[in-house]
């Protein structure tokens, strides 16, 4: 059809190109200065400057290593709450989650006395489920993702507790470093790496896999575009007929399933879990996600620049530590050396948008 | 509790009248430390026809009005952790002016009498600390990292503060989020490749001993490892001497001798301690005495 | 979810519905929010090959009706059938399913989108397979610069968020969305309100040739003049209630024009504003505004 | 800040401006957004008791001139001058207490709030003094009816909230609001885009009461016979640039239609959508379509 | 000048009055249920009904005063929260600096040993001061408030601690109690009435006077309409002269303000501050007012509603207490009744709008 009226409609002709008279000429250099996360990688190079100057031993490759992990294990969940808030929506129980599945995993192991994949089955059915409810919840009751996940985050910071008392007779899960299947899951979830001193750790490499499924996801399949419409605009997206329910519940089955990864992660690296774990967590990930120059509103924002928000926060938590600042002052280190970094982002978007 | 299943165990057996008792502690969500001291206080319920109402929260404001909450109950007896006293000084005049007999544990041992507490059954955290300074200085330490998991909180500043008090090399401290084994584990490493100097990282609690082991390694550092306070995990560690002690100050035994007291105090008119409060510790468990706690570190009592 | 790429996605216009039967047909359909009746006992047939005007005052419910068309709200009372079946839309995409495009008053465009890819939001253009398929972000970029180029609008890149577009660029960019997409039914919400004399007119002939491609056209304007021109029937909304629905044979403009604005009130108005002519004024201007 | 009441506020429009010079006045004025060069050597006048029509194709830069004049854009270069007196706006209040009004063609409305709080949104009345002093809500609620009752519409309820309203409802609103509160310069970009017939009259009709009024008035429309209808001045912008500048008593209706849609094409057009005429067709009808 | 027109211009008259023929009728009751704070009163019976049912130590008048009591102190800053939040900004910062006032005038009064009343002073400056900048940060760089306040919440938590510990040699103030003034503050800050034995405490009594003051900001004086107005469209209200900046900088000082007054309570009621409390404290505070009806994208909502959601977590919080319900369910309990709370309010909205 669109053929038939694009061949009997005329097409008037332009009169003068428009674009050869009002558009300036713009290098790729400066295509790229534009970026959404131009600003915050600037950020980061400026924290990372700070730190290699004032600290020595933030200098040392082993160093590099320990930031690197640090950040990877705020970075893995900030991939998934990044994709959450650009499509609109808020995830509370995030933090929470993780050693929901991490608990889930490590006591259905141990009390079924099965193999330990079989528990992290488990616990992935149920960490896509916590998803899948917050989604539906949010949909049928059109109540804002803050209150919905907010309740999921205090009801399974009390299950989390309360379940593994029941359960274990204490407040954290048994080790289970001696079950069938430990030691390959502990390869998949927690290997280490040790390439010529530096010591590399699976979720940093996971990291950077996920970054990049994440990134194209978003940029190049037609699951991003939807992802950015709803973010945008609800009501538009809806009206050309982007599936806006499946779509949210969809990410928050997503943020589900990277929940249930580090809460393995968690699991296998240090063989049990406490339960009271992971609250205050869900800020950091949210953090990390608006440093990287998402838009708490929705419909704008991109992964990598996620990624780039984790790192700065693990370069400044671990620089400190490497300063052998007093340690007194550590969160107001923290809170400064943030302040910095989202006040140069700032200051690169503004010039950036002058050229 | 009333849904905790001790209580219908014991129950039927004991002749003495009913009491609910509260207990009410400055314990952190999904603590080891304190989910031991309940387990004691829970025993101790379940033997004399207790009803145990454990409630907690670690600020002073919301502790108070938790107290508060316990008389407007109408409870036979309050026991209370002491962390802040000033905070709390007023509810516990509240409770006295109810008539409610109040006990301390855990905290608070200098200012107990002070506040006008019946009794108090615990080890200060200062003794405890500076017994760690000491057997610090026993095994000749030079330089002892004293890592933090909650930043502000008054119990764990004081291990440290003592620790530093009495051990005779350099001491610092290190603050960590608790809530984040990630950033527990990321920290420590951090600080040892940053001080090659230190030689004992003392950890607060137990779980963080065993996250501080692997920290050690990954910055491959000799350092050892101690730590304050057991849990299931520890034995382990300690049977092996991959941790070279816990000091512990026998959180079971706070729990039920608070709950205890309390029972014979309204029962039979007892008060413990003749005016000294009753210490719990500190106790140092190491390779050496570890079989002996081994078993009920296991049950969740040590 | 659907991936129709346009050339093959719905059926061609002419054959889609068989010979007579309207495409879309309401039925004593009313709408209520809350204690607000904004729509009663609406009739409309939308057939083949032929454009439909709705007109009306502002507030009338002129919107309100396409959006029970288009899916985006349900009626509160009355019947919807498409070909004869009746429907109940839950959401734009069965409408769209069933092709049925709309163009809405508030455009529904995502303003922080780039321009590209709010024109094929909800469908997108995919190359490869399996798990490499992927947007084919270069022919999308070029579909949606040439379909606005022949739609006389230039942007300075596809890539500029649309926020950034001017009231007009906007609008057709909606537009062009539309008939690129254009199904069995083109449904068009004042579609030249915000836009200049040139763009005005493409719009027209877009209209037009959708008539003749066999395509229903739903079209609402406050233009007499625009409606008359290529309109086949014409339906006046008055306070939510039909008050005139007429083939284009029974009606003149003077006519329909007198309907959309109250008759004889336009003659005092038009009086009033009466003001020294220049002497190339045209003659026939009594007529110029009477689309005031 | 401060608080006017719209009787007492601003010098009356005849005396305001004494005698002969522009109220406003811009000189070699353009703006560019990053690369993209929206406007550039723009000249223009607005005088006491004068209309002054600006005309251009969608994206050429209309509003952008306007929100220069109201200070919502600083200009990128050129002087802007306010009854002889250079300035530099920072924001719309400074234009506003300058007595410059506008209605935007975004609007300018925020779509949770009631009707009419909008309405009186920047220069809410109050009643009381001191501590005491509070909205005089009962006021504002009947002053905000009646005024858009004089407009032609009527809402269910000034409580209710813009979103609710339809796109022309919401125009209207901007309208009667710039006006009440109208100053020494009124600005309309597109103010009929979304207007009925009958509201798109009364418009036009209180853009010449404030011609006579004494007020400067810049009117932005696609729309030339609106434009001649009430214009004094034409300015024509094309991709940022001044086209044309004349005064009425140079230009004829036939003159500017084409100066807006680019001359011989548009009779081409004329001609393609030529069709079976009914016999009441206007014979006028040619010049009909030059609003298209 | 609108009289010259509106007596010019002439008034089409409107052709039958389209109220009297499209507008049913609503009655005064149908109006309440469609106010936005109707719902999550209904959320608050609710919460109150089970209480009352299954706590019997709930229905004594002392319990009614101590749930008050708990409510008033997150309630007052949920008033200002609120108010900041429907102009359409957060503040995280907003449960440190709580503390950073009551420590500031504990300190200062100790340590200068003057009046309390001149410590209250300097701490009055240090939160105006603190709001201030918040505000100024945020208008100057555009930064979202999210990253600002954060920044200045992590800065202030890391303050507290190291200020106190540098000062006073450990994490808590001293003890105040025996200085001049504290008398007088006490009873203004932290007053105690007994009322036929029910205890009304002198936050109460503050929490229903700021709630009435900021109704009546909000919805009786200009401000408040600016308020409404830069939330739900800050462009737009700067299109129509609304000193956005202005009133932006004026509820990030309101905040502060309200910062003070709870701080002052904190210290005159217990005597001693931890330097370490206040954390997690904000989300309670946005908690309160988003349960409420507040809009997260700002813009609407109300005082009143936030007034409620203080007190349906109040309720919650003490209500499980007195029911005796395990600690370690605490916080699933908590997490169930605010979902309880959310979805009532959420169907109640719906079931007003449809008629
Ligand atoms: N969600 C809603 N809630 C309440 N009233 C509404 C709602 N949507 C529309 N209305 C009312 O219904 C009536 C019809 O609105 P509609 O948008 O259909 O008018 P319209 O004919 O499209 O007008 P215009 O020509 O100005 O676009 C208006 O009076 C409007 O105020
Ligand atoms: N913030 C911006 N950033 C980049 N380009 C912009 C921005 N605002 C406007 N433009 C561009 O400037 C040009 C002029 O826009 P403007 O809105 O002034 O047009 P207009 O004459 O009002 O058109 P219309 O009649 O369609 O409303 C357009 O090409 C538009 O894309
Ligand atoms: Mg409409
Ligand atoms: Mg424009």
């Amino acid at each position: 059809m669109s053929q038939a009226l694009a061949s009997r409609a005329p097409s008037p002709e332009g009169n003068g190109s428009e674009k050869a008279v009002r558009v300036g000429q713009r290098s790729l250099a400066r295509r790229f200065l534009s970026r959404p996360e131009f600003g915050s990688l600037i950020g980061a190079v400026v924290v990372f400057c700070v730190f290699f100057t004032v600290a020595e031993p933030f200098r040392q490759a082993s160093s590099l290593s320990t930031v690197l992990y640090a950040s990877s294990t705020i970075g893995l969940m900030a991939i998934a709450v990044a994709l959450l808030m650009i499509g609109g929506e808020f995830d509370l129980s995030a933090g929470v989650a993780v050693i929901t599945s991490a608990i889930t995993a490590g006591m259905f192991s141990y009390q079924f006395s099965t193999n330990v994949w079989v528990g992290a089955g488990a616990a992935l059915l149920v960490s896509l489920g916590i998803g899948f409810v917050n989604g539906m919840l949010l949909i049928r009751t059109r109540v804002p993702s803050f209150l919905i996940t907010l309740s999921m985050f205090l009801m399974l910071q009390g299950l989390n507790v309360a379940v593994t008392k029941l359960v274990t007779g204490s407040v954290a899960t048994r080790n289970i470093a001696d079950m069938d299947g430990f030691d390959s899951a502990s390869f998949v979830f927690a290997a280490e790496f040790s390439i010529g001193g530096f010591n590399l750790r699976a979720t940093v490499i996971w990291w950077l896999v996920f970054a990049a499924v994440g990134t194209w996801v978003l940029l190049r399949t037609r699951v991003g575009n939807w992802i950015y419409a709803i973010g945008g605009n609800k009501e538009s997206a809806r009206a050309v007929g982007v599936p806006v329910n499946k779509v949210k519940i969809g990410l928050f089955m997503t943020v589900g399933f990277m929940a249930w990864f580090v809460g393995m992660h968690m699991l296998f690296q240090y063989n049990t879990v406490q339960s009271g774990e992971g609250v205050g967590n869900e800020l950091l990930y949210i953090m990390a996600a608006v440093v990287g120059g998402c838009l708490l509103t929705g419909g704008y924002g991109t992964v990598i620049g996620a990624v780039i928000g984790a790192f700065i926060y693990g370069m400044t938590k671990q620089g400190i530590v490497y300063a052998g600042w007093d340690n007194n002052w550590v969160m107001f280190f923290v809170g400064a050396m943030l302040l910095t970094a989202v006040l140069v982002n700032a200051w690169v978007r503004t010039q950036a948008n002058k050229r | 509790s009333e849904e905790g299943g001790q209580q219908e165990e014991g129950g039927g057996d004991v002749e003495t009248p009913d009491m609910t008792i509260a207990m009410i502690t400055h314990q952190a969500e999904g603590d080891t430390f304190w989910d031991i001291v309940r387990a004691g206080a829970e025993d101790a319920a379940a033997k004399s026809n207790i009803t145990l109402e454990y409630s907690a929260n670690p600020e002073a404001g919301e502790q108070a009005t938790l107290i508060r909450n316990a008389v407007d109950q109408d409870v036979d007896g309050i026991a209370v952790t002491l962390a802040k006293p000033d905070a709390l000084q007023d509810a516990i005049d509240t409770a006295k002016d109810a008539d409610i007999p109040v006990v301390g544990l855990n905290a608070g041992i200098e200012q107990w009498e002070e506040a006008g507490l019946q009794q108090y059954f615990g080890a200060d955290e200062t003794v405890a600390g500076e017994a760690f300074g000491e057997r610090l200085n026993e095994v000749d330490a030079q330089k002892a990292l004293c890592v933090i998991h909650e930043q502000g909180h008054v119990a764990l500043e004081e291990r440290c503060s003592s620790l530093e008090e009495t051990f005779d090399g350099d001491s610092e401290t290190l603050y960590v989020d608790g809530a984040s084994m990630p950033d527990v584990s990321s920290g420590i490493t951090a600080r040892l490749q940053e001080d090659e100097d230190v030689d004992y990282v003392a950890t607060l609690g137990a779980p963080f001993a065993m996250t501080a082991l692997d920290a050690v390694e990954e910055a491959g550092s000799d350092a050892a490892v101690a730590t304050f306070d057991t849990n299931r995990e520890l034995v382990g560690a300690l049977e092996s001497g991959d941790v070279e002690w816990a000091i512990d100050q026998q959180p079971y035994l706070q729990g039920y001798l608070a709950v205890d007291g309390l029972w014979l105090y309204n029962t039979n008119g007892n008060v413990s301690g003749g005016g000294q409060p009753v210490l719990t510790g500190p106790e140092f468990i190491d390779q050496d005495n570890i079989d002996e706690v081994a078993e009920y570190a296991e049950e969740g009592t040590r | 979810m659907s991936t129709k790429s346009p050339s093959t996605s719905h059926p061609s216009g002419s054959d889609g519905a068989e010979g007579t039967g309207p495409i879309v047909e309401l039925r004593g359909v009313g709408k209520s929010f809350g204690n607000i009746r904004a729509l009663s006992g609406i009739d409309l047939k939308v057939g083949t090959g032929e454009v439909t005007c709705i007109l009306g005052d502002n507030g009338a419910g002129k919107s309100t009706l396409i959006k029970i068309i288009s899916g985006l709200h349900e009626p509160s009372t009355g019947e919807y059938r498409v070909d004869g079946e009746p429907v109940r839309f839950t959401s734009p995409r069965e409408a769209l399913d069933h092709g049925i495009a709309t163009v809405y008053q508030d455009l529904a465009i995502v303003q922080l989108m780039p321009v590209w890819r709010n024109f094929f939001l909800g469908s997108e253009l995919t190359t490869g397979a399996g798990p490499l398929r992927r947007l084919d972000t270069g022919r999308m970029r070029t579909i949606c610069d040439q379909e606005l180029q022949k739609m006389g609008i230039e942007v300075a890149s596809v890539d500029m968020p649309v926020q950034n577009l001017s009231g007009g660029q906007k609008q057709v960019l909606a537009i062009a969305r539309a008939i690129y997409f254009g199904a069995r039914v083109l449904i068009l919400d004042e579609p030249t309100a915000a836009l200049g004399v040139k763009q005005s007119g493409v719009v027209l002939k877009y209209v037009s040739a959708a008539r003749e491609a066999g395509l229903g056209v739903v079209l609402i304007t406050h233009n007499p003049h625009h409606a008359f021109l290529v309109g086949d029937h014409f339906v006046v909304i008055k306070l939510g209630e039909m008050e005139l629905d007429r083939p284009r044979s029974e009606l003149s403009l003077e006519h329909l024009t007198h309907h959309m604005a109250g008759g004889a009130e336009l003659d005092a108005l038009e009086h009033e504003l009466e003001r020294g002519q220049e002497p190339e004024a045209d003659p026939s201007h009594g007529v110029g505004h009477g689309q005031t």
